[in-house]
């Protein structure tokens, strides 16, 4: 059978170098212009423990990591099932495997047994290359040839990723791959899977976080200030890389409260400024994000979502974070949430947060998550000029003790001095003034500013243009998503009318303010509403009962963290409501 | 002692808002020599910022001409340091209460200590909490009778100038609102140093402490004579656990090493090797 | 005219002893057997500012701060005037003021002009007393001829209050109200309106604050950590009296977070524990909030609203922080929120908060606010034992190594263990766990302790019988209120309903989980629903749509905090919607 | 040195639970000395509770047999700090990371200092963040490159020891994981301080900081001698600002203040003043 669109799990214990095996089937997807999404798995062991990865190819794009694994490669079955319920088979699926402790019954769920088994010697053949490390490596040359997947892209990944090593490196890993090929080709080990592809245009390939720092480097973020966190770290240390060579700062904070107050004083001084946690580090910058919403400070957050509450499950995903983002902050406090769907979508968001800060000096908080972070995924190259940048308004000529930094206007947005801007000195403050600044305290005042900084959320929610819908315009089923569960919607989507079915999804790229025009709109136009999230307790259904009417029945698909919605899934439940 | 370029100019630092302080605040004094401080190095008011976080105290960037931010309660430093590290042009001055800084603020201490980033903090250290009416703070006396201690404290009070120290603080002195002459001395020589200067300014409460605190402060005054050195780490250390109940006055400690701005700097230089860089040439670090 | 419900303001400057004057008004209504509410609101100034007092005191319960002023004692206009919408006149105002700097135009609004005006020679009976600071005493006794109010209470309250001080202090106040009468008396100063009142059995008078330290005291709670803040001090205070009398401890914290860590610790060592702040510390405590409920903890937070976000309004009340009680947490983090209605509720509020922390095992947050927590409120004596104390459930003779702490049950609720209880050790955690409390990092394990996190919300929602409904079964508006709005609310539908409309009042004790059922209900009794809360951004409707599919059209009185909700404005809201 | 009453009986405080720690960590010799430091002590597991906050180091708890808590990042102080308090009757040990005590929950320190709370902390300093795999720590070297210094660390590292002495800690020792038997020996003797203790164990991190750590260490330990008076703060002082590279180990510092619990019961004392207290009569404090 022929294939277009693989999907290839492997799983190994440490040294087994599994997830450097599946970054470099990533580059190699990349460079020969296919397309892919790749992730990563890890057991609680800090350092060799178990580890997998899952790498979807497809000749063309993939939004979401694919149903069940077209193919397995285990290195051993103890460490196999220590990830119950992510690497999950059936009965097409072709397992590749150590002869050694090959078990009497595979370990698979609900006794699926596979298409076709490939035992390896593994041992010999690492013998064979002389370097006890190459074991990844040969699994490569032997899936190349099993699969048929791009053996010269893999060369060239190879030679990338070790070029700049000593030459004998190199070549122990060439070397490596021909012996995985070679001991395929000798034993004419070649599945009725395989991979039928057509080289292109080499893609980008990255990961959300570095696709997030990169947007906003490019907005013109120019400091930075963080905490480490998992799995946001990736942000910060990009950015510690990169800020510097474009006079920009990164600042380890000793904390996230400081590493926000840093961040908000780099606002104050007119200087675009981003820093970005998880869910614990969000709940401990509550205080100072409530202090930009009344200060009307331009600046962002991004949250790389991670399994909760509270330490939860740091390495594993979900969409929980949600109601926080929106409304953590004590008081009525405006300021906006944007979540990518994709890793494309990050590097945009990275941007338009950064724009959206800028525009309505607000605090912008981006709600990515770990999925979106940690995976990689081919993606057409980054356009630094495709969106225009936006910087804040700043006031003409003000004088002192006549500039009025909180001017009651249209849009709710007034210029905004900054130090170095010779007579608009004014006090920042957290506390309720009035235009000029001054503390105020009565309740008509109160109203005033209020009503004020509501208006940018009116007006934000109005002229924000980028709307994500897809599917037939009059769906039997629309389908309500947001942030990562994109993928595996969109897929269902186009899966499902291609069966035949009348399916669409909308999911917003900007969360809050809500477009509850859109919003409504699409609802109307469905003749059922289905909700999908990745929240147990079913987040974004509240969320939007909070704007909206929402129909009486609605599918509720939702799941607490730490997997991730298969388009099969997505589909079946379509199906049973219909 | 300080000689005021012109006596008046001052007066162009201090804004029309009227103080919400109580009459006889030692607040007050620390607004007068801290805008007769920027006189003396005619800081311009658009490129000087006070940044403060909440207390009677930091209610200073209010009554001040040049930019100001009265922020959260503990939060003025990190606040300071993202804007000092990104505007390294702007005169940065930190200001707050004795609890704003070492209860709720003071997890920031020895961070912006060992950055030694280039601005001044000045601690209005009056004992106690006193916008939010008189609770213990971290520097309250053993024993004393507050709204939150109502049997008497029982925690030892911060030694907050041995614990600067502790922290290899790159400049401390003191000073106290019973002599705003010296204090506007002290802001200046702190001001002037490169790299983080911490003043302790006594600043009485006359409300919650009562008008003891200044007769209290005035007995208790030892100003540093001449032969002290400053740059004599054990001697500070000596000094200020002498545990005699006296207050010494003038500049304790103080060093030389480089401040965060030049680290930053060179750390671009690092990372630049000379080369310019093109922000769309970026994209190539995420070619396969 | 006869009044058995009189509405005092007075205003005036630092020295002028305004608040110790309307406290002692509260004392002798309460004394007397009458019923009474009053309320403070002072200037920016720390102190010597200008400061104001609304008394409102009647023969029969009363709920709200009542209309608009009956009596306006005014010591000077220009403090008056900087309280604009608090002191509200109309015109049957009676004013009574010093003669010395009465304006032309008196300053009220819309340019109302009272019924009458005392214009008082206080200068001279200042003099007469001999002491410059009786100027507020002397009122008082003016007051009590003017509008017959109770002058041996008045008496009695004023030797209550300087009893315990030098004799001489006591009569020069005894002498001052009677300078007061005196004055009145031979200038026949009456008013057409007059106080008539039955003097009957004492209530207590307590503030909100107070009235939940005690409910806490009366419930168990032995440890209580805090960090001041307005307008929530208070509680600390009382707390740091009072518990070292019950060989408890009281520990100001270093901040708000150290405070809710250390009631955290004292949780788990099995201490009942309570901790206070206002709106700026519970951003701060949402962390170690969400640690509590994965850890599945019992304490309490309180929450006693001020005006936001940050620093915002701090003297003044709003009801803005609903959301982040119920959504401030990262990932799906169960817990419960519980506010008073009003002072009496305050205390009963603080028993069961701990009751449900201790039965469900999670933190509960009584949202308090600045309205209910400063005012006094004449309330029926608080009884100690009439609300049953519960305690934890622990394990019964449990053995290391089998003993589980998260163990599934039905209701979800594990019995737990704590330092003392031998072979019940374990290690309590924020990391997602098994049963046995070991860390665990699958969606499958996730999910079951998700589920059954959760169910206990199922099981409090059901379970949890206070319910607060008045006025008619099938109202024509049914109102949807909570906390302090309660007030004005039952006023206007008690007044409503005496005028011939139909009208119903639901107003939640318990706000999170939401009793669906019971709000469903009540939706369905009403033709038309009524939202009244003081939230700019209408908070409480968000919450409500986000659990309830709400009616299309909904009258929604929303305000922003800094003031209070007049029965009458609902009134008319509710006759311009009928 | 120590002389463990039963060779094998520490082993019972180790639970089944397999640490997550690398091969060769430095928290394997913490967790085995801490079993023989209560073995030797007999403290009931029952009546013992160990509080961490998050990292490698923090895991602890879930190793032993005791009770336990591995909470949130960098609070585990104060979450002792409400046990200890209010169930004065169990032995309590907080550790954790250098990270988790001196970058994040730094601001809790002086104060549990000040109060002086009758507990141990003992902080496994790595000078590096382990468990998010690898970046810099509040004790990471100048210069070090990290992933979150690149081109070098350039915040000067806190000498943790030092600044305990500067908040006036009770009770300041330090052990490493190259000298388990000497380790166990200063935990026993930090447990039985009474009052506010800190024992600094050097436990290194292979993955993130290399095997190099061990060897560092052993050659920068130098053991304080016999002569040396840990009650002198001066020589403590001087002791910590030698600057020469090496590691003290020992007990540095130590003093005799009462403890917390101590002044709570004076502070009971005073309140109850002898009397007692019915809940139900507190009413009459609301009466008019
Ligand atoms: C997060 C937070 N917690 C508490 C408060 C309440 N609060 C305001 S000022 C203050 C302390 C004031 O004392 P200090 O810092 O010494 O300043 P002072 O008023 O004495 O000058 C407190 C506790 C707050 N505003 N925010
Ligand atoms: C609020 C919060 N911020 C950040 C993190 C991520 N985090 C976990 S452990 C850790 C630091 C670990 O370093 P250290 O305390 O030195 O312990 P080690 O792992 O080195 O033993 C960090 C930053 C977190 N869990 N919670
Ligand atoms: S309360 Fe104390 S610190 Fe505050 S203004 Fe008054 S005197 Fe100054
Ligand atoms: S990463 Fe370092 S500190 Fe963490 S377990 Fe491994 S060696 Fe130990
Ligand atoms: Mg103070
Ligand atoms: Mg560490």
């Amino acid at each position: 059978m022929n294939t277009k669109d693989i999907v290839i799990g492997m799983v190994g214990s440490g040294g087994d170098g599994i997830v450097a095996a599946s970054d470099i089937l990533a580059t190699t997807a990349a460079s020969e212009g296919l397309h892919c999404m790749q992730f990563k798995s890890f057991g609680p062991q800090i350092r060799g423990g178990e580890s997998s990865g899952i790498i979807r190819i497809a000749d063309h794009p993939v939004y979401s990591q694919g149903e069940k694994l077209d193919v397995l490669m285990a290195f051993n079955w103890v460490d196999y099932q220590k990830f119950p319920g992510e690497l999950n088979c059936k009965s097409e699926t072709v397992v590749v495997t150590d002869e050694i402790g090959f078990p009497d019954v595979l370990p698979l769920n609900d006794g699926v047994k596979p298409a076709e088994i490939f035992k390896i010697p593994f041992e010999a053949l690492v013998k064979e290359s002389g370097n006890p490390k190459a074991k990844n490596i040969i699994a490569l040359g032997l899936l190349s040839e099993i699969f048929n997947l791009p053996k010269d892209g893999l060369k060239k990944s190879i030679q990338r990723k070790f070029g700049k090593k000593k030459a004998e490196i190199l070549e122990g890993n060439l070397k490596a791959i021909d012996i995985g090929i070679n001991y395929a080709v000798s034993n004419k080990l070649k599945s009725k899977l395989q991979f039928a592809f057509t080289p292109s245009k080499p893609h980008c390939v990255a990961n959300g976080n570095d696709a997030i720092a990169y947007g906003a480097l490019v907005a013109g973020c120019r400091f930075f200030a963080s905490y480490p966190i998992t799995p946001a770290s990736e942000i910060m240390e990009w950015m510690g890389k990169e800020l510097p060579k474009f006079g920009g700062t990164m600042v380890q904070a000793e904390d996230e409260i400081s590493a926000v107050c840093m961040v908000t004083g780099a606002s104050f001084g007119g200087v675009k400024a981003m820093t970005a946690t998880s869910g614990p580090g969000v709940s401990l910058k509550v205080e100072a994000i409530g202090l930009g919403t009344i200060a009307e400070l331009p600046y962002v957050v991004v949250n790389v979502q991670r399994g909760g509450p509270a330490t939860g499950i740091p390495t594993k995903s979900e969409q929980a974070d949600l109601m926080q983002a929106v409304y953590a902050m004590h008081g009525d406090a405006p300021h906006a949430v944007m979540a990518p769907a994709d890793v494309e979508d990050c590097f945009e968001v990275g941007i338009r947060a950064f724009n959206t800060a800028e525009t309505y000096q607000m605090p912008v908080i981006i709600l990515s998550d770990q999925f979106i972070g940690h995976r990689k995924e081919t993606v057409s190259c980054f356009d630094a000029h495709k969106i225009p940048i936006v910087s804040r308004k700043t006031p003409k000529d003000p004088r002192q003790g006549e500039y009025k930094r909180f001017a009651l206007t249209d849009n709710g947005v007034s210029p905004m001095s900054y130090p170095g801007i010779k007579g608009g000195e004014y006090t920042c403050s957290g506390i309720e003034h009035n235009e000029a600044g001054y503390p105020v305290s009565t309740h008509g005042e109160h109203e005033k500013m209020s009503e004020k900084r509501a208006r940018k959320l009116d007006v934000l929610a109005r002229d924000y243009k980028f709307i994500r819908r897809y599917g037939v315009a009059k769906p039997d089923v629309g389908i309500l998503a947001w942030g990562s569960t994109k993928g595996a919607v969109r897929e269902a989507v186009e899966l499902g009318n291609s069966q035949g079915l009348k399916l669409a999804a909308l999911v917003p790229q900007l969360i809050y303010p809500l477009q509850v025009k859109e919003v409504e709109e699409f609802i109307k136009s469905c003749k059922k509403l289905m909700i999908v999230e990745m929240s147990y307790s079913g987040q974004f259904k509240n969320y939007l009962g909070g704007f909206c009417r929402l129909p009486e029945n609605i599918i509720h698909l939702k799941s607490s963290g730490g997997r991730q919605f298969e388009t099969g899934e997505i589909l079946n439940m379509i199906k049973g409501n219909l | 002692m300080t000689e005021v370029r012109d006596p008046a100019s001052f007066k162009k630092y201090i804004s029309p808002l009227k103080p919400i302080w109580c009459p006889g605040c030692g607040d007050y004094a620390v607004l007068t020599s801290l805008a007769k401080a920027f006189a003396e190095l005619n800081l311009p008011t658009d490129s000087t910022a006070v940044i403060t976080g909440i207390g009677c105290s930091s209610r200073l960037p209010g009554y001040l001409n040049t930019y100001g931010f009265n922020s959260i309660h503990g939060r003025a430093i990190p606040i300071a340091t993202g804007l000092k590290v990104s505007r390294p042009d702007v005169n940065v001055i930190v200001a707050g209460g004795d609890g704003d800084m070492f209860a709720i603020g003071g997890g920031h201490m020895a961070h912006v200590v060992r950055r030694n980033v280039d601005m001044t903090l000045l601690v209005m250290d009056n004992n106690i909490y006193g916008l939010t009416k008189g609770q213990a703070s971290p520097t309250t006396p053993l024993g004393t009778k507050t709204l939150t201690s109502a049997y008497g404290s029982i925690s030892t009070p911060i030694n907050t100038l041995r614990v600067m120290l502790g922290y290899n603080c790159s400049f401390i002195a003191q000073a106290s609102s019973t002599d705003p002459v010296h204090m506007t001395k002290m802001i200046v020589e702190a001001i002037k140093h490169p790299g983080f200067s911490y003043v302790n300014l006594l600043s009485p409460c006359v409300t919650y402490r009562g008008k003891e605190q200044y007769q209290m402060i005035k007995e208790g005054s030892i100003y540093l004579e001449a032969g002290y050195d400053p740059s004599d780490g054990i001697a500070a250390w000596k000094l200020l656990n002498a545990n005699d109940g006296k207050y010494p006055m003038g500049v304790i400690y103080k060093d030389t090493r480089p401040a965060y701005g030049t680290k930053v700097d060179e750390l671009r230089n690092a990372a630049t090797t000379g080369k310019e860089f093109k922000i769309e040439d970026e994209v190539k670090l995420f070619q396969p």
